[in-house]
């Protein structure tokens, strides 16, 4: 036998799915059980053990999962979900109206850190009408209420702690856990008694652990791997052409990259030392090198299917040295020296040394900080960032609320830049407080909040560039929602 | 007695293979040196032209984000004899430090030798990843982790030679014309047991440029955006596939050094076997 | 021979408790803590300082220490921090893949070493030397990660002969075990098979020039005899030293070579463990790769004995 | 004996020639270390070659068969062995004359003996290297060669290693090695200098058995004129890679006629004269040695070895002026002795009275063995000559100079040479200078451990003469030791015999060598080279 022999070939995906067969995943990172209520870069494990309660299209519009159907009140202040009545737990258990009361609370319980917790805590109370009828009761409207739903996983109480330390895992969704070896790999089986008929095609499901990029993408080329979400924006540019490989962009995940400023730094008190920085930096440059061309350049964290996202934010701040040297005078700083801290990965340090060097055309000196990623993480959370860091962020892809009562760069409340002011905690608290997510007004004050960020430029975005899917020609019907769970529901192997 | 037998040419440096080894550390210091001389290109002057092939304006092409590899590489080759030239002689005389200190006592033998074992078993690369965590980033941690590495090396070394010359009976010579313990082990025993310690340098040297690259592979490496071989090497990875010239400058830079030393240690020890 | 491994081990065990508490500081003193890495990108304070308790990272240093240490003997790791699962299990998991790893690794430092070695010392051709000495230098010149690099884009990705990474258990599928250990076993074995290489040449020319191989000569002993039969069992035993301190750098560089072929060993799980900050896997892990150390020491200085009987007898 | 015997019959025994060796030239590199030497062995005789080191003895042994070391090469000149052109024969050829028709056994047989194959092993590599597959018999053989050099009790040792066996035991080996394929020639390269008289004795008779029992031709190297004179029929003179004189063994010694040869023989301690120390001091002693004993821990890398008693209570005096002379076999406890006179060894007890003027630590003083490596080959022989009076802060800078090369003059070497390296010396003249330095600090007893041992015996003579010197003008007291009984008893106004750690007999010099007391003291006289001749033809 040979270790490296193909079994088929053939690019294009047949249009008639067919069953049966191993699905292998490269991914970069391993799964975190500790972080399975968190949106952590390891997502791919979510949405195939456990279902959520509904799914947003592309339009940010809900579609029936575990929900086969929801009523909300006019005022906003009450949902009502109608659930399937033919979902078993792996375990066997019936899923029942109890199983989403559990899933709210215990997204509202701070240990499991769940971004969404804020709008997770506006459930106030619960109202069973039979086993499959459910109210949630609400503190007040939230915009972004279908964000939550989208995002929370359903579980079984009783196997939750297990599921967090990483002993097993019990869920309604289309693949069971077969077996983990932590840092190398996951493997998943179908789950034969799968609510959604005929689904899932696959098997099996294999996640392959490969840290090393050029390992990873080595992987897909020699058929090791069939698909993947972490191929470097370089590598994809590379593989675009080549007729072997479907290369497919998503408007989701930790979707865009930002320059932070801490406030508390004095130096960079003053708004229009931020704009000017904003100015400075050369977003095209940063795109066509760092990230090897995938994703655009934008000053606003929204992509494209964003109902906020608009071509005039995303141009909003340009490749201008002048600008920024004029703001800079003006706020009469003539030398600047600022310390950056950055991931010590090559894409980061690339990132960070672009950004110096950029600054440094406007006579702001930057000292760079190579941090690991666990350090980078407690200086976010406890808001001890230097004056300037660089890292990338989700939750622009959902309604806007969310960026701004979840993404802890953003939290209207407590966030790393240590930014806070009254007219931005308004706005946001009135874009989240209401029932019509969709309408003109509140997308009025989407636009508001949108400014607003451009205008304080506390996180100064980038680029947008969100997860890329890489599979070779055999592998079809993969999807990601919008925390880029990795849905296989449909997915299968062409012959 | 044949001791006339054991009277034998020193190839020592001058040997063939000395002067190779002489010659490429020579041409790559040299290169490092004048490197403002050689190049135009500021080394952390990003430019458009990115991953751009050797060609007329960029000698050895550009890397991912635009900068001259050629002057990138000089300035590296700077870096790291920089922090061999500091790190190697640090470790030696810590290594040697402790030798002489064992050489005063059996309890402070067994215990400079338990030292020793203990920072051998330690995983090198661990201890890069902690030394760098704890004092942040740049030259600093690579060198207190190289000098760190060659500690035991030394040492060892100069343990060994000085339990031998001790027996030697010119020691003795010195004890019955009434030197005292400490003058006889400096003034006699280790003039005569440092020669080993040279080949022990040498090998180091090339030993430290390792260490930096691998350091730099691990994102722990000099701070960016200063160029070190290591560093470059290590960026040029992921483009090995696509653009392998990347890789070629630096790699050649540090064979040749690497290289060099290894020579420059066989040849020293020819000499010094007589 | 059993009154030396008596006189050892207590200076043993002293290193394996002088590396316990350095390892346990060190770890301490690396900025960046478990609950955050634990707690994940956005969370609170709040959960931070909850799982801080949970964990008892907030009592003090020494007391930490000592549980360690008490854990420790009586044989209970306890659970990991961020990886998930016991500490016990997930060494137990990554120690299979690196034994494979570092053994397949030795096995061609032996055979690589010593045919480079003999050769090296014996052959009359002057250029063959030479080109020995330069290839052996060359190998050990080239960075592990490139070679390692290099390896996987020629043999994997363009010739397409063996897979660029992963592991298959021995156990289950010998033939595709081997094919997968390949490439991680030659990266990780080739600059110490050339060190080990050089030492059995220098060991072999030294030995050649002693009296007794003269005595050997004398008697009309073929000079393949004398090399194999006189000289090398004579050139071993320093060389066998010289392995012991090349296993503790096999497990060493596993770290790089482990990542570069997505092997599942305990290279990997120490890096995964440094980067969450999972304390236990760590300390545990590092203690583990000491403590092998300290035994190979242990080992070779035996089979050192065992090579030569002047120490054999004393 | 195996049908393979060479054994010649009585009738051509010296006669036919075996060995050729016409005008055999050899060089290391350029410098030429034997030139042109010519000679013949007849089968079954026995050829002396004696000559001073370096004149090119072993050079000439291992050219015989080509086994020089590089760069050294055999540049001219032919060696026949039954007419065959050994210096044209290709290596293979060789390796089958080697063992199997030449044989050779070499001066150190520790070095000389693998470590690591036991007694059998080496055996067995003999006799395999030339055809001797069958296992059985070549045991049998083992049995038998062990047997035939005196090995006790053979087949319980076949199993040990050589570093079990004591040195005479060892050079037992060699020899059974060198005989194992019954060779016609045996050479042998100083087979018994690093032996004591008393085995040394042993081995030379050995050798006479082999030759008288085999007809072995046997080429005897060596430096020791008394070593030829007992067991060699003929004799061949060397000096600079030059063969000066050759001929019968008895005539060469009564009358040579090269004077190189002259001057050798003169030079040579013979033990029938009386000892040459004048006056007969006694009175106050100057120095009182009282039951000294010192036990080593012996310390193995496995385990501990059982400890060594070096010195076992021994009893000593020196008057002023004196010259007491310590002989004994290796391992006696002599130079213990010595070192715990000059107090590097504390004695584990026993008592060492010093009863002169002065600190002990500076009046006893220290002349050792090996001029090699006793002198820091770091230091320049000005530096090496002031440390003790560094040491002892004697004078300035400027004093110290004046005295460095006052005591360079007394030793008879040239004062320029304060500020040159001990590489640059010969051994006798590095001797001198170990000798300057122990007189630097103004010594009372001066205490020589072997110092004309590792010397050739025309330099042996020039010290031995330098110290009587020296202790007639400064009044010294010297404890001379040494295992040669004929320097001892020339230079020693009393001579002391150490057997085992133990003094077992104190006398007059001449007294105790002409009439000795005690049983060991015989043996060991019994032992001594003479030169007068003991075989003729
Ligand atoms: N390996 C060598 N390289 C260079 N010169 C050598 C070598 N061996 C011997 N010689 C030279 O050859 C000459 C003869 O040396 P040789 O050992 O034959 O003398 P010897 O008579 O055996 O002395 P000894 O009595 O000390 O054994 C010496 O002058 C020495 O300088
Ligand atoms: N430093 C030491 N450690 C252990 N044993 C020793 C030491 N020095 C001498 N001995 C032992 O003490 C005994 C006497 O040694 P010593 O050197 O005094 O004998 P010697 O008469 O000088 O022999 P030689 O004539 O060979 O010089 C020997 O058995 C030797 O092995
Ligand atoms: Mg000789
Ligand atoms: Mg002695």
């Amino acid at each position: 036998r040979s270790a490296t022999d193909k079994s088929s070939e053939g690019a294009g995906a047949s249009a008639t799915p067919k069953r049966g067969g191993t699905l292998t995943l490269a991914s970069g990172l391993d799964y975190t059980p500790s972080l399975l209520f968190a949106q952590s870069a390891m997502t791919h494990v979510q949405r195939l053990v456990f279902n959520t309660l509904t799914r947003y299209d592309d339009k940010l519009q809900p579609q029936p999962e575990l929900a086969t159907s929801w009523q909300l009140a006019a005022d906003g202040k009450a949902v009502t979900f109608k659930l399937r009545e033919d979902v078993l737990f792996h375990n066997g258990r019936k899923f029942t109206a109890d199983d989403v009361i559990f899933a709210v609370k215990n997204l509202q319980n701070p240990v499991r850190s769940a971004q969404l917790r804020s709008t997770a805590l506006a459930v106030t109370n619960f109202e069973k009408k039979g086993d499959f009828e459910l109210t949630l009761t609400l503190a007040h409207p939230v915009s972004n209420l279908f964000d939550l739903f989208e995002f929370m996983i359903i579980t079984d109480e009783a196997t939750v702690e297990d599921a967090v330390n990483g002993k097993q895992l019990i869920g309604t969704g289309p693949f069971t856990l077969a077996g983990r070896n932590p840092g190398s790999s996951l493997s998943f089986k179908r789950n034969e008694k799968y609510w959604l008929p005929g689904r899932p095609y696959l098997d099996a499901v294999e996640i392959r652990v490969i840290p090393q990029a050029d390992s990873l993408l080595s992987s897909l080329k020699t058929g090791q791997s069939q698909l993947s979400y972490d191929v470097l924006g370089k590598d994809v540019a590379a593989l675009k052409g080549d007729s072997q490989y479907r290369v497919k962009e998503y408007a989701t995940g930790a979707g865009a990259y930002y320059l932070g400023v801490n406030l508390s730094a004095p130096q960079v008190q003053d708004k229009r030392v931020r704009q000017a920085l904003a100015w400075a930096l050369d977003r095209d440059r940063l795109v066509k090198q760092a990230l090897g061309g995938v994703g655009f350049p934008s000053s606003t964290p929204w992509p494209k299917s964003s109902p906020v996202y608009s071509e005039a934010g995303a141009a909003h701040y340009t490749h201008n040295p002048d600008k920024a040297r004029a703001l800079l005078k003006e706020a009469g700083v003539d030398t600047l020296t600022l310390p950056l801290a950055h991931a010590n990965t090559p894409g980061g340090t690339a990132i960070a040394q672009i950004l110096q060097y950029d600054l440094k055309q406007v006579g702001i000196t930057v000292e760079l900080q190579p941090t690991d990623s666990a350090t980078m993480q407690k200086q976010l959370i406890s808001q001890t960032m230097p004056a300037l860091w660089t890292l990338s962020h989700g939750f622009a892809q959902l309604h806007p609320a969310t960026l701004t009562v979840s993404a802890y760069p953003f939290n209207e409340a407590k966030n790393s830049s240590k930014f806070s002011s009254p007219e931005y905690t308004r706005i946001v608290q009135e874009a989240w407080n209401r029932a019509d997510g969709d309408s003109a007004e509140a997308k009025a004050l989407y636009q508001k909040i949108s400014d607003t960020l451009l205008d304080e430029a506390f996180v100064i975005d980038l680029a947008v560039a969100g997860r890329t899917e890489v599979a070779t020609g055999k592998v079809a019907g993969a999807d990601l929602n919008k925390y880029a769970y990795l849905i296989l529901d449909d997915a299968y192997l062409t012959a | 007695m044949a001791l006339l037998l054991t009277r034998r040419r020193r190839p020592g440096l001058l040997s063939a293979r000395g002067l190779t080894g002489l010659a490429l550390v020579g041409a790559v210091a040299l290169a490092g040196l004048f490197a403002p001389l050689l190049t135009s290109y500021d080394p952390v002057a990003q430019s458009d032209l990115a991953l751009a092939g050797p060609g007329a304006d960029h000698l050895l092409g550009t890397d991912d984000i635009g900068r001259d590899l050629f002057s990138r590489v000089l300035y590296g080759i700077r870096t790291d004899l920089l922090i061999s030239f500091t790190a190697v002689p640090v470790g030696a005389l810590l290594g040697c430090a402790f030798a002489l200190l064992a050489a005063t006592s059996r309890w402070a033998d067994m215990s400079v030798q338990r030292l020793f074992d203990l920072i051998l078993a330690f995983p090198g690369l661990i201890l890069a990843l902690a030394v760098t965590a704890i004092l942040g980033p740049g030259a600093l941690p690579v060198v207190i982790v190289i000098a760190l590495a060659e500690i035991p090396g030394f040492g060892r070394q100069l343990r060994a030679g000085i339990l031998v010359q001790r027996e030697r009976e010119y020691a003795l010579a010195a004890r019955v014309g009434g030197a005292s313990r400490l003058r006889v082990l400096v003034r006699h025993v280790l003039p005569n047991a440092v020669d080993p310690l040279i080949v022990q340098g040498a090998v180091a040297m090339s030993v430290a440029v390792f260490i930096e690259g691998a350091m730099s592979f691990l994102g722990v490496g000099v701070r960016p955006p200063e160029p070190s071989l290591g560093s470059i090497l290590s960026q040029s990875m992921a483009y090995l596939s696509t653009h392998p010239a990347f890789a070629i400058a630096p790699l050649t830079a540090v064979t040749a050094l690497v290289l060099g030393f290894a020579l420059i240690a066989e040849a020293l020890n020819k000499g010094i076997r007589r | 021979m059993r009154s030396y491994l008596l006189k050892r081990l207590p200076s043993a065990a002293l290193v394996l408790l002088l590396a316990s508490f350095v390892i346990f500081a060190i770890l301490r003193l690396i900025p960046g803590d478990p609950a955050t890495s634990l707690a994940g990108p956005d969370a609170g304070p709040e959960a931070v300082a909850a799982i801080r308790a949970r964990l008892g990272l907030d009592q003090p240093f020494l007391t930490q220490y000592a549980g360690w240490l008490g854990d420790l003997l009586t044989g209970d790791l306890g659970p990991s921090y961020a990886i998930g699962g016991e500490v016990s299990e997930l060494i137990g998991n990554g120690l299979g893949a690196t034994v494979e790893l570092t053994l397949a690794a030795l096995l061609l430092v032996v055979v690589l070493g010593l045919a480079i070695g003999l050769v090296g010392a014996t052959t009359r051709r002057p250029w063959v030397a030479g080109a020995l000495r330069a290839l052996t230098t060359a190998v050990l010149a080239v960075p592990p990660f490139v070679t390692g690099i290099a390896l996987v884009l020629v043999f994997a990705v363009t010739l397409g002969l063996l897979p660029p990474g992963g592991h298959e258990s021995v156990l289950d599928a010998p033939d595709l075990a081997v094919q997968y250990l390949l490439l991680p076993a030659l990266c990780l074995a080739l600059p110490s098979a050339a060190i080990l290489g050089r030492y059995v040449k220098d060991g072999l020319e030294r030995t050649l020039a002693e009296d007794y191989v003269r005595t050997a000569t004398a008697l009309g002993v073929p000079r393949k005899r004398i090399i194999r039969r006189h000289a090398l069992p004579n050139a071993l035993p320093p060389v066998v030293t010289v392995l012991g301190m090349q296993i503790g750098q096999l497990l060493g560089g596993a770290v790089l070579v482990e990542a570069i072929f997505a092997w599942p060993g305990l290279g990997q799980l120490a890096e995964q463990g440094v980067v969450r900050r999972d304390y236990p896997v760590v300390q545990d892990l590092l203690l583990l790769m000491v403590g092998v150390f300290v035994l190979v020491q242990l080992l070779t200085d035996l089979v050192y004995a065992w090579l030569d009987p002047r120490i054999r007898w004393e | 004996m195996s049908s393979t015997t060479v054994a010649p019959a009585p009738a051509d025994r010296g006669t036919r020639s075996v060995l050729e060796v016409r005008d055999l030239r050899v060089a290391f590199g350029e410098q030429e270390a034997v030139s042109g030497v010519s000679f013949s062995l007849a089968a079954g005789d026995t050829l002396g070659v004696v000559g001073e080191s370096g004149c090119g003895k072993s050079t000439t042994a291992l050219a015989l068969l080509r086994m020089l070391p590089s760069p050294g090469r055999v540049t001219g000149g032919s060696v026949l062995l039954d007419g065959a052109d050994l210096a044209a024969l290709p290596e293979e050829a060789l390796r089958a004359v080697r063992g199997k028709r030449i044989a050779m056994i070499f001066q150190d047989p520790m070095s000389s003996l693998n470590p690591v194959l036991t007694v059998e092993q080496h055996l067995h590599e003999a006799l395999l290297a030339h055809g001797r597959t069958d296992k059985a018999a070549r045991r049998a053989r083992a049995l038998e060669l062990l047997d035939l050099v005196g090995i006790p009790d053979p087949a319980a040792r076949l199993r040990d290693h050589p570093h079990q066996f004591s040195g005479g035991q060892r050079q037992r080996i060699m020899i059974a090695l060198a005989l194992a394929n019954e060779p016609e020639v045996l050479i042998a390269d100083e087979p018994t200098t690093a032996l004591d008289a008393t085995i040394q004795r042993q081995i030379l008779q050995l050798l006479d058995r082999i030759n008288r029992e085999t007809g072995t031709a046997i080429l005897l190297i060596t430096h020791d004129m008394g070593v030829i004179a007992q067991s060699c029929r003929r004799l061949l003179v060397m000096h600079d890679g030059e063969v000066v004189e050759q001929g019968r063994t008895a005539e060469i010694l009564t009358d040579p006629q090269h004077p190189y040869t002259k001057r050798l023989l003169a030079a040579v301690p013979r033990l029938e004269e009386p000892s040459r120390a004048a006056g007969r001091p006694d009175g106050t002693p100057l120095l009182e040695v009282t039951g000294l004993r010192k036990t080593f821990p012996g310390s193995g890398r496995f385990g501990r070895r059982r400890p060594v008693t070096a010195l076992g209570g021994v009893d000593l005096v020196l008057h002023p002026g004196e010259t007491l002379g310590i002989v004994g076999e290796s391992g006696s406890g002599k130079s213990t002795l010595a070192r715990a006179l000059v107090g590097v060894h504390t004695a584990d007890a026993g008592t060492i009275r010093y009863l002169g003027p002065g600190d002990p630590a500076r009046r006893i003083q220290m002349v050792f063995q090996d001029p090699y490596s006793s002198l820091n080959p770091r230091m320049t022989v000005g530096q090496i000559i002031a440390e003790p009076l560094i040491a002892h802060r004697l004078g300035d800078r400027a004093a110290r100079a004046a005295r460095v090369a006052d005591l360079l003059t007394r030793v008879g070497l040239d004062p320029a040479t304060a500020d040159r390296h001990p590489r640059s010396f010969s051994g006798g003249q590095r001797q001198r200078i170990g000798i300057a330095r122990a007189l630097a600090p103004e010594p009372s007893v001066l205490v020589c451990d072997e110092p004309v041992s590792a010397l050739d015996v025309s330099v042996q003579a020039q010290v031995v003469d330098l110290l009587a010197e020296l202790q007639r003008e400064l009044g010294l007291a010297v404890v001379f030791i040494a295992h040669d009984l004929a320097v001892v008893r020339q230079v020693s106004h009393r001579i002391a015999v150490m057997h085992r750690g133990l003094v077992v007999e104190t006398g007059d010099a001449d007294q105790l060598v002409t009439d000795p007391q005690h049983e060991y003291t015989r043996t060991l006289l019994a032992a001594a080279p003479r030169l007068t001749v003991v075989r003729s033809t």
